[in-house]
């Protein structure tokens, strides 16, 4: 479903100039490489200023989902049935100071995701799958550059092994990963000089591998300027052209939407998507010049029910047909903009393990956009003598959901009351603005229902069965465990995790999400969509899928 | 005796929301070289107005003046109610200089003495700093003031009540001004400090020779140090005259009752005092006719009706001495016999 | 004065003592653990105990709080081992969402929220006293009745309301003062860049504090026009512009130099809107965004800090005000 | 000729009048020197006017035939805002509909203004409340109390307070819901008023308390004591009805600030939180549409300045026609 | 007059007032001496005169014998009973039989008050009800200042300052008291309506025997209504006379200065007469002279008169407090 919006005329690449982002942020989640974790930060600083030893292809359309080498000459060469890969780094690379870039660099920097204590946020893969023996509380024995015992240390070393010439690096894993070299498309696997390691403050002025280094970085903006020791010839994929990126943070949306439409800067680029309002301004109306995108993203919606609070099966699916999703769906977008309804937890964008679950949206014949009322009723009927208890709690004092602030509530929050009211289920909302994940991923302060989303890191269901429904990703915000049929969906998962048969692996995603669906564990909402628009300045843009963001690399201006 | 001030017919009005404030009506007066004149009368019969009348410090925008207010500066004539403000204000403070009834906030809190003074001066002799400073220690010195030089240093919160009139009588007389107008100047001072500032006018005067306009409602400071009076009521002049004409010989029936009004300090039997009944009126409407016939003990000796119909002249037994009353000026002497302090 | 100035320093000290007690006190008995905020979506609960023990938090409230104070002199080290850092006194604390030491970021963030207030105020006292002059000079008449329009509108309509109107308008739609993206840029580097960067934030403060003493100074001065001194200048001689000129400003702008600095003193934390309106990373935003983010040590520095200024500046006023008027002796 | 002397007690003051005003207490004086203020009736009737509006608001808007929580999704655009003539301004939905979600303008600025006000009126009884207590208190009893009262108010007023508000709002809430006095939006207005009220006070107290400081070296305060008369029935037959001026002035002035406080926070996101309807909800959700449909961001911030204005307006008759300078 | 016999007797009245000087670390303090160790018997019936300097004491005296300022050391004595620290509730039955006038017509009456209520005041708070009802003994009273008592239902600000003199008169004479404190009762109104006011009280003393402690700096007016007069300066009496005797034998310097000082409505009587100029102003009560506070001023005072504080001695038909009576 990728509209072909992007109006990229065929020109010549130009060198020069500023490149300008805009964002309502107030800064980057992270600049130090073992922290980067979200969608955007991966795509804009892998672009720039950091290289990984693997990249996904940096071309449109559905290749972009396969890997290149980057840092690396290959893409990992797996061996005693995945449990051990081993890469070969390209010669010629440098850090920003001009040292050359060593295996020794790389293990270091694998290394220090290990001190969650100092350098949290960064996907942790590597804890679980690095062959390293866990303590009896579960954590790696290893714990990170900063403060490890012998032991942990020599642990390690057993684990990641660089090669004499220091330029090749073995993982040795714990268990089978078929997709481990996925995971070295991101900078968590990036080298990091440890003579230069602040700590946390690493994260303030990472050292550039990549054609950018950063200059400034304050609270207003961060300024990448050419790195003198990056060269063309050592990296297949990035095309510098512009000589300076300038991420400006912290405008109003507003402000930040009315910059593009009336093209005060030509250069500037929106690193967020433009505000609904503004959607008929930049894509239904041709006095808006700079480009745009408008394209499906991997990103899935939902409402984690909260199992413990609301055991009664039927309340929670009488919620699910209850609710009025096409109002939610067209409330500032509709399918152009604003996405689809959801039919599982694993993206359509990937399409090896996605199906529509059957019990999730249009497959289904009791399902109807606009909510099926009658047989939304009919489930709280039967409630009503299953769960008399909690169904007297739905009905009266009701429940609360837990959403994190944003200007949209105002006009949400109605419709969904009005849908729900329609079967006498009584709704509250609970907006929290500061510290949302860290309020409902304590059981004892999480509400009835969480709203919450997620994205696949990589196209493969097991960055999404496992951590959003079982503890072991840390992500589980429906309380499932005490259900009956847990045990069994846990182990079944597990079992998927093993299989590195990528078929049969995901034959079984299929069927964990379709069990795991028909029990209502989440509500599920929508399919996200982006739009990405931008000044008539900036050239080269297309949209890439990976990371659901465009291909940073390859942009340039016309000054 | 050349004239130094000469106000005729001057009339002054504050229009308001309720309608015009008659604060003076047709009052005529001069004031010669080395004269005090007084002006008596009640609270809000007009004196202040009068006064700032001379100064032409009304606001012209909300004030309604005509008459005339003649005083010779130099050669010429300045007419400060017609003439162009800038050259009443030219004379202010060096021609004519005033002194008020409030000592303590007459002076600038922010200012030092010295500088006030010497202000005074600098305004009408631009540039002349160091004569300016001389003269201040000067006067402050004249007017009793001990180390002018240093106390011109302070700032007036460190002077008491009377210094600081003396202070501003100092300021008044930085440019020896011929005419002095001196409103209430003792009132807010005690007995024995009012005895030093009234015997140091009176020293003044005599030393510059200067014409003082006195106004005040305490008779006794009248009979202390005036020449002639005149005395006022509801912005009407109802009497005027020598000293001794208006204490002695009183001809309005107003004056009477002030004077009968005024306890005296006597040895033995102690006579109950005169009041005069009833409040003075409101400026806004005035009774019609003579404006103290409401509370005139005396109406049934004046043609039945007369004195509730029409405002009787200002006229006299003698020039110098003339007085506003219906009763014909005969019958006085025989209906006011009672008056205490007569002679 | 010397010694009426130590005791009112050390007054300010036990002021800011007490005023940093309590806001530790309020934020020492919250519902949930600050600890738990310092991580993202990836919390567990041991990284959330190493946080709390990098932070001090796992120490009994006085300690932490004694920790704070003497951080304030000594500087402090946060972390354990090899990953442990200095932040040097005066050490207000740690942003664990900047990675860096409170008080580094102050010194970004307060050039801003100076620039912001030193120029709003410039403005709004030419503006707001011209106009309080002109509308008493002219009492009554078409300067004093337009005057009071504009009092009425400024002191009527809300901060974002002119700031947005300003932003999206003037600025995005008019492009009459085209928007900046240089940063901050200090005046003396570049003072154009500096005025067009600032000049719409100071216009919007500005409206809303010039009305407010459009209407204050007109007061003043009738009021001091009245004193028996002015009519005491006037009967020296001296022209009405010099009576103005000398006699009344500096009595009837006296007061205006207490409001102006007391309201300056508010804006270091309270041109909240402002700031947030047009983007301009100063104090004020700073601790909104930390108020969202619940970045505790920093609301607890920027707290302390504003109250600090307040406090400061209501001595400097005092002494300011013995300058302007001898009568008052300190 | 024989002299005739009038007794004076047969003089009445009937001629020598008082002037004008005859027979009227202070409280008819001001009122009739507030009625004289053309543009102060006409804002104080727009405030009353408001007022009551927004507290019968069920009612008003029955009878208007508009409904709040109605939604008109079907009429709006991809961007959500109204497809119809005039952005919905039509007889069945006076000021239009609302962006997003099509509900109508009206109904939600007149419910809207429900807890506005509500927040406003709350914060300045309580101010009114404390200021006037620890006022006479402090003005009338003077000694250590005062004293100890000065120090807090001092203290207190060296807090900025609108900075403090927004610093505490979180923590503040979040308390408040965990001893169970009120819950979500209740805990954000429990917090709102006490807040506002706990920074405002001071001001206020301050004023009463120099009021009541010269009202009690006025001779009737000392008249009273000679009489013999108790503290309690100086405070409140003397002093109170002579603090009235004070009280009046300052809740038409502190209730629009108040109410512009309310929907700052409410626009910070700070305050009161959707589903509940407030002013500044409908502002900040206002400035989303300030370019695609100004005219909703235009009827919502004009009906704020409408309101503050005419608030300030009324104040500022009411301080002219209260003014001490004129009471004699 | 002894104590025993008199109506009112003080004996030994201070009142000293502390005042902030604003210090460093600590506030020094300091006391203005408003009055110092004054004392002074009352014959039901009379009328003594105060008078005095603007700051001398006189009103501090005059709150201080009712009781309206808790005086720092002395005794009063009402009616043989000593009343220095009878406590509030004790001191409220009392408070009937001793009245104050004001001196300030504006600020004495409440103006949110009618006329009615305020002169009713007495009546509820002492929770008497006169034969006939209040109502009508209010209008009794307000015929009884020559006020009309149709004007009942009138606020304060309708009157004006000689009228409003009488309401306060009234209100003091409600419960009629034996002694009464007029506090300066005529300084504020212009002589034609002072001399009402003066009448008036003569009246009340005359018919109803009402004994009056007069206050007020000018000295004609004392000297017109009292039987005694009682000269003041700096906290302390300076003399006490017999108010005729006063004038023609004024035992101490600073009484004939004063004596000499106040202006006579009579032009030939004020250019005939010594003027006798002191010299400088009142000193400050906060720190006064040593020896006799008069000392710094007087033209006939000696080395003794800066060391030794005069006692009060019988001089003549005066008592003076001076080393050198006249
Ligand atoms: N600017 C003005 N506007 C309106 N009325 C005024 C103004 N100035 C004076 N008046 C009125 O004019 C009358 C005379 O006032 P004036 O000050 O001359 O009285 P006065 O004789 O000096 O009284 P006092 O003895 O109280 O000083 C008063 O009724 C006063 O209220
Ligand atoms: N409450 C007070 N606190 C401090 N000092 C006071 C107080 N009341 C009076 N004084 C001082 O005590 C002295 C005597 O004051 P008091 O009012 O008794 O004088 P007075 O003779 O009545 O003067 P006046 O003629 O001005 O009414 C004055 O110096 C005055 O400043
Ligand atoms: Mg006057
Ligand atoms: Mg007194």
């Amino acid at each position: 479903s990728v509209s072909a919006s992007a109006a990229t005329k065929k020109l010549t690449p130009q060198t020069g100039g500023t490149l300008t982002f805009l964002t309502h942020s107030p800064r980057l989640d992270h600049l130090d490489p073992t922290r980067i974790y979200t969608g955007r930060d991966l795509a804009f600083e892998t672009a720039y200023f950091v290289r990984t030893l693997v990249s996904f292809k940096h071309v449109a359309g559905p290749t972009s989902t396969s890997l290149v080498p980057d840092l690396a000459t290959n893409t990992g060469v797996p061996s005693n049935s995945a449990k051990q890969w081993r890469f070969t780094l390209r010669p010629g690379s440098k850090f920003q100071d001009g040292k050359d870039i060593t295996c020794a660099d790389v293990k270091y920097g694998v290394s220090r995701v290990f001190d969650q204590t100092v350098l949290g946020d960064g996907p942790t893969y590597m804890i679980n799958w690095l062959d390293i023996p866990v303590d009896k509380s579960g954590s790696s024995i290893y714990q990170g550059p900063f403060s490890s015992s012998a032991a942990g240390i020599a642990a390690f070393d057993k684990a990641v092994i660089c090669s004499a010439d220091n330029r090749t690096i073995t993982f040795k894993l714990g268990m089978s990963v078929g997709d481990f070299n996925y995971l070295l498309t991101y900078p968590v696997v990036s080298p990091v000089q440890k003579a230069h390691d602040l700590g946390d403050k690493y994260d303030l002025s990472p050292e550039a591998t990549g054609p950018y280094m950063i200059k400034e970085n304050t609270s207003a903006h961060l300024m990448l300027v050419r790195n003198p020791n990056w060269n063309k010839s050592s990296d297949p994929i990035r095309t510098p052209y512009p000589d300076q990126i300038l991420l400006n943070y912290g405008l109003d949306q507003q402000v930040q939407d009315q910059i593009i439409l009336s093209d005060s800067v030509p250069n500037a680029m929106s690193f967020d998507a433009p505000l609904p309002t503004n959607l008929k301004a930049f894509f239904e109306s041709s006095s808006f010049k700079g480009g745009k995108l408008n394209e499906d993203t991997a990103f899935v919606g939902y409402i984690a029910f909260n199992v413990k609070k609301m055991p009664c099966l039927q309340i929670r699916a009488a919620m699910y047909y209850a609710r009025n999703a096409k109002a939610l769906l067209d409330y500032a977008g509709g399918p152009t903009y604003n996405g689809s309804y959801t039919t599982s937890l694993t993206s359509p964008l990937n399409t090896v393990d996605y199906a529509a679950n059957g019990v999730w949206g249009p497959p289904n014949p009791d399902w109807k956009p606009e909510g099926n009322v009658a047989k939304a009723q009919a489930l709280m009927d039967e409630a009503k003598t299953a769960c008399p208890s909690e169904y007297k709690r739905v009905t009266t004092t009701g429940v609360t959901i837990d959403v994190r602030q944003s200007s949209t509530l105002t006009d949400t929050i109605p419709i969904n009351k009005a849908a729900f009211a329609r079967v006498g289920i009584v709704v509250n909302y609970n907006p929290i603005s500061a510290g949302y994940y860290p309020t409902v991923m304590n059981a004892s302060k999480q509400n009835d229902l969480s709203n919450s989303g997620w994205s696949q890191d990589w196209p493969n269901a097991s960055t999404v069965i496992p951590p959003l429904y079982t503890p072991e990703g840390g992500f589980d915000l429906s309380q499932n465990t005490g259900e009956a049929i847990y045990p069994a969906f846990h182990a079944a998962v597990l079992k998927a995790i093993g299989t590195s048969n990528r078929a049969a692996q995901a034959a079984q995603w299929k069927a964990l999400d379709k069990q795991a669906a028909a029990q209502f564990w989440v509500l599920p909402t929508l399919g996200i969509k982006t739009q990405v628009v931008w000044g008539t300045g900036v050239q080269g843009a297309y949209y890439w899928l990976p990371q659901g963001e465009p291909d940073y690399a390859k942009l340039w201006v016309t000054k | 005796m050349t004239s130094l001030l000469e106000i005729s017919n001057l009339r002054v009005s504050f229009p308001t929301d309720d309608g015009d404030v008659h604060a003076v009506d047709n009052l005529s007066l001069t004031l010669n070289a080395g004269e005090t004149v007084a002006i008596v009368g009640e609270s809000g019969s007009g004196k202040t107005v009068t006064s700032l009348s001379v100064m032409g410090l009304h606001n012209p925008r909300s004030t309604k003046l005509s008459g005339s207010i003649k005083i010779p500066d130099g050669d010429q004539v300045i007419d400060v109610v017609n003439d162009d403000a800038e050259k009443v204000r030219n004379m202010r403070g060096r021609v004519m200089s005033m002194i008020f009834q409030d000592p303590m906030s007459s002076l600038h809190p922010y200012f030092r003495i010295g500088k006030q003074l010497a202000e005074a001066y600098l305004v009408h002799n631009p540039g002349k700093k160091e004569e300016a400073r001389k003269r201040t220690v000067e006067m402050l010195d004249l007017v009793g003031i001990p180390e002018p030089a240093k106390r011109a240093k302070d700032y007036p919160h460190q002077f008491s009540g009377g210094m600081r009139q003396r202070v501003m009588i100092a300021m008044a007389l930085m440019n020896t001004p011929r005419v002095l107008i001196a409103d209430e100047p003792t009132t807010a001072l005690d007995v024995t400090v009012q005895a030093q500032i009234l015997t140091l006018m009176q020293g003044i005067q005599k030393e510059f020779n200067m014409g003082i306009l006195l106004i005040t409602h305490d008779l006794g400071v009248v009979a202390a140090i005036a020449d002639r009076v005149s005395v006022m009521y509801a912005g009407n002049i109802v009497e005027q005259g020598s000293a001794d004409d208006i204490f002695y010989r009183p001809m309005a029936p107003y004056t009477v009752g002030l004077l009968n009004s005024v306890p005296k300090i006597t040895y033995g039997e102690k006579q109950r005092l005169q009041s005069i009944a009833g409040q003075p009126p409101s400026l806004i409407n005035l009774p019609s006719g003579c404006a103290f016939s409401p509370r005139c003990t005396y109406i049934e000796n004046a043609p039945a009706g007369s004195c509730a119909a029409t405002l009787p002249d200002l006229v006299g037994v003698s020039s110098s001495h003339v007085s506003r009353c219906h009763i014909p000026e005969s019958d006085r002497p025989q209906v006011f016999s009672h008056v205490a302090g007569g002679k | 004065m010397l010694t009426f100035v130590s005791r009112r320093l050390v007054y300010a000290a036990i002021t800011l003592l007490i005023v940093s007690m309590a806001v530790y006190a309020i934020f020492a008995i919250l519902p949930f653990d600050p600890a738990a905020l310092t991580c993202g979506q990836h919390c567990t609960p041991l990284v959330i105990r190493a946080n709390r023990i990098k932070l001090g938090f796992d120490k009994p409230l006085w300690e932490q709080y004694w920790m704070f104070l003497h951080g304030i002199f000594a500087g402090r080290t946060y972390g354990v081992g090899s990953a442990a850092f200095h932040c040097p006194a005066p050490a207000f604390g740690y942003s664990f969402n900047d990675n860096m030491c409170v008080t580094e970021l102050l010194q970004q963030k307060l050039p801003i929220t100076l620039s912001v207030a030193i120029g709003a105020l410039i403005l709004w006292l030419i503006v707001g006293v011209g106009l309080g002059i002109l509308a008493a000079r002219f009492k009554g008449r078409w300067p004093d009745t337009a005057s009071s329009v504009f009092v009425l509108f400024g002191t009527s309509l809300p901060v974002f309301v002119t700031g947005l109107f300003l932003l999206i308008w003037v600025s995005i739609k008019w492009k009459i003062i085209p928007i900046s993206f240089l940063g901050y840029v200090s005046v003396f580097s570049d003072p154009i860049g500096f005025v067009k960067l600032f000049i719409l934030p100071w216009i919007t403060l500005a409206f809303a504090f010039a009305a407010l003493y459009t209407r204050f100074t007109r007061a003043s001065i009738l009021e001091t026009l009245g004193e028996d001194y002015i009519r005491t200048a006037r009967a020296k001689g001296l022209s009405e512009k010099k009576v103005l000129r000398i006699h009344t400003f500096r009595a009837a702008l006296a007061p205006i130099v207490t409001l102006a600095s007391l309201d300056f003193a508010g804006l270091i934390g309270g041109a909240i809107l402002t700031e947030t309106i047009f983007n301009l990373p100063g104090i004020g935003q700073w601790t909104l965004r930390s108020v969202y983010e619940f970045n505790l040590p920093v609301v607890v520095c920027t707290t302390i800090l504003a109250a600090g200024v307040v406090i400061i500046m209501n001595l400097i006023v005092d002494m300011l005000y013995a300058v302007l008027d001898p009568r008052v002796r300190i | 000729m024989a002299v005739k002397i009038r007794k004076s007690r047969e003089l009445s003051s009937s001629r020598a009048s008082t002037g004008p005003i005859v027979g009227r207490s202070p409280k008819q004086i001001a009122w009739t020197r507030f009625k004289r203020n053309k543009v102060g009736v006409v804002s104080a009737i727009i405030s009353v006017g408001v007022i009551v509006l927004s507290l019968l608001a069920p009612i008003v808007t029955r009878i208007i035939g508009v409904d709040p929580n109605t939604l008109h999704l079907d009429v709006l655009d991809v961007t959500g805002v109204p497809t119809l003539p005039h952005a919905g301004i039509s007889m069945a939905h006076p000021l239009g509909l609302i962006p997003g979600t099509g509900r109508d303008l009206l109904a939600q600025l007149l419910y809207g203004s429900r807890i506005s006000f509500m927040v406003a009126i709350l914060t300045t009884s309580l101010t009114l409340f404390i200021g006037l207590v620890l006022g006479i208190v402090g003005g009338y009893f003077r000694g250590r109390v005062d004293a100890v009262l000065g120090r807090i108010t001092d203290f207190l007023l060296s807090f900025p307070a609108f900075f403090m508000i927004v610093a505490l709002s979180t923590p503040m809430v979040d308390r408040i819901q965990q001893t169970g006095i009120a819950k979500g939006n209740g805990a954000r207005i429990v917090f709102l008023v006490f807040f506002l009220s706990f920074f405002g006070w001071p001001y206020f107290s301050r004023l009463i308390r120099s009021q009541a400081m010269s009202l009690r070296e006025r001779d009737f305060v000392t008249a009273a004591q000679a009489m013999g008369s108790s503290n309690r029935r100086i405070i409140f037959r003397e002093l109170l009805p002579n603090l009235w001026a004070p009280v009046i002035v300052f809740v038409s002035l502190s209730l629009p600030g108040y109410l512009a406080a309310e929907s700052v926070f409410s626009f910070l996101g700070l305050g009161i939180q959707p589903p509940a309807s407030t002013w500044g909800i409908l502002l900040s959700n206002a400035t989303r549409f300030v370019t695609t449909m100004p005219q909703f961001f235009i009827i919502v911030a004009g009906s704020l300045v409408l309101v503050v204005l005419a608030f300030n307006l009324t104040g500022d008759a009411l301080r002219d026609a209260l003014d001490p300078r004129n009471d004699r | 007059m002894s104590t025993e016999t008199a109506l009112f007797s003080i004996q030994n009245l201070t009142k000293h007032f502390p005042v902030k000087k604003s210090g460093v670390f600590n506030n020094q303090k300091a006391l203005v001496k408003a009055v110092d160790g004054i004392s002074l018997d009352i014959a039901e019936g009379e009328t003594v005169g105060i008078v005095g300097e603007s700051g001398c004491g006189k009103t501090t005296a005059g709150r201080s014998f009712l009781k309206l300022i808790e005086p720092t050391s002395g005794k009063i004595i009402y009616k043989g009973e000593d009343i220095t620290n009878l406590k509030p509730g004790k001191m409220r039955p009392l408070r009937a039989e001793l009245q104050i006038i004001f001196q300030d017509p504006y600020s004495a009456l409440n103006p949110r008050q009618t006329i009615g209520n305020i002169i009713s005041a007495p009546f509820e708070i002492q929770g008497i009800t006169p034969d006939g009802g209040v109502k009508k003994e209010v209008q009794r009273l307000m015929e009884r200042v020559g006020l009309n008592p149709e004007h009942f239902n009138r606020y304060p600000h309708e009157f004006s300052g000689g009228q409003r003199q009488r309401i306060g008169i009234a209100r003091a004479i409600a419960l009629k008291p034996k002694f009464v404190v007029a506090d300066e009762p005529v300084s504020a109104l212009d002589v034609s309506i002072q001399a009402q006011v003066i009448n008036l009280l003569e009246d009340l003393k005359r018919e109803d025997g009402i004994t009056i402690v007069f206050i007020a700096h000018d000295l004609s007016v004392v000297q017109h209504i009292s039987d005694r007069v009682v000269v003041m300066y700096l906290g302390k009496i300076m003399e006490i006379s017999d108010s005729n005797n006063l004038y023609s034998a004024p035992r101490h310097p600073y009484t004939k200065a004063l004596l000499s000082a106040v202006p006579q409505a009579d032009p030939h009587i004020e250019r005939t007469r010594e003027r006798i100029i002191l010299s400088g102003d009142l000193p400050s009560p906060m720190n006064p002279p040593s020896g006799c506070v008069f000392s710094t001023r007087c033209w006939k005072a000696q080395d003794i008169c800066h060391s030794k504080t005069p006692e009060m001695v019988q001089v003549g038909q005066s008592q003076v407090a001076c080393h050198f009576p006249e």
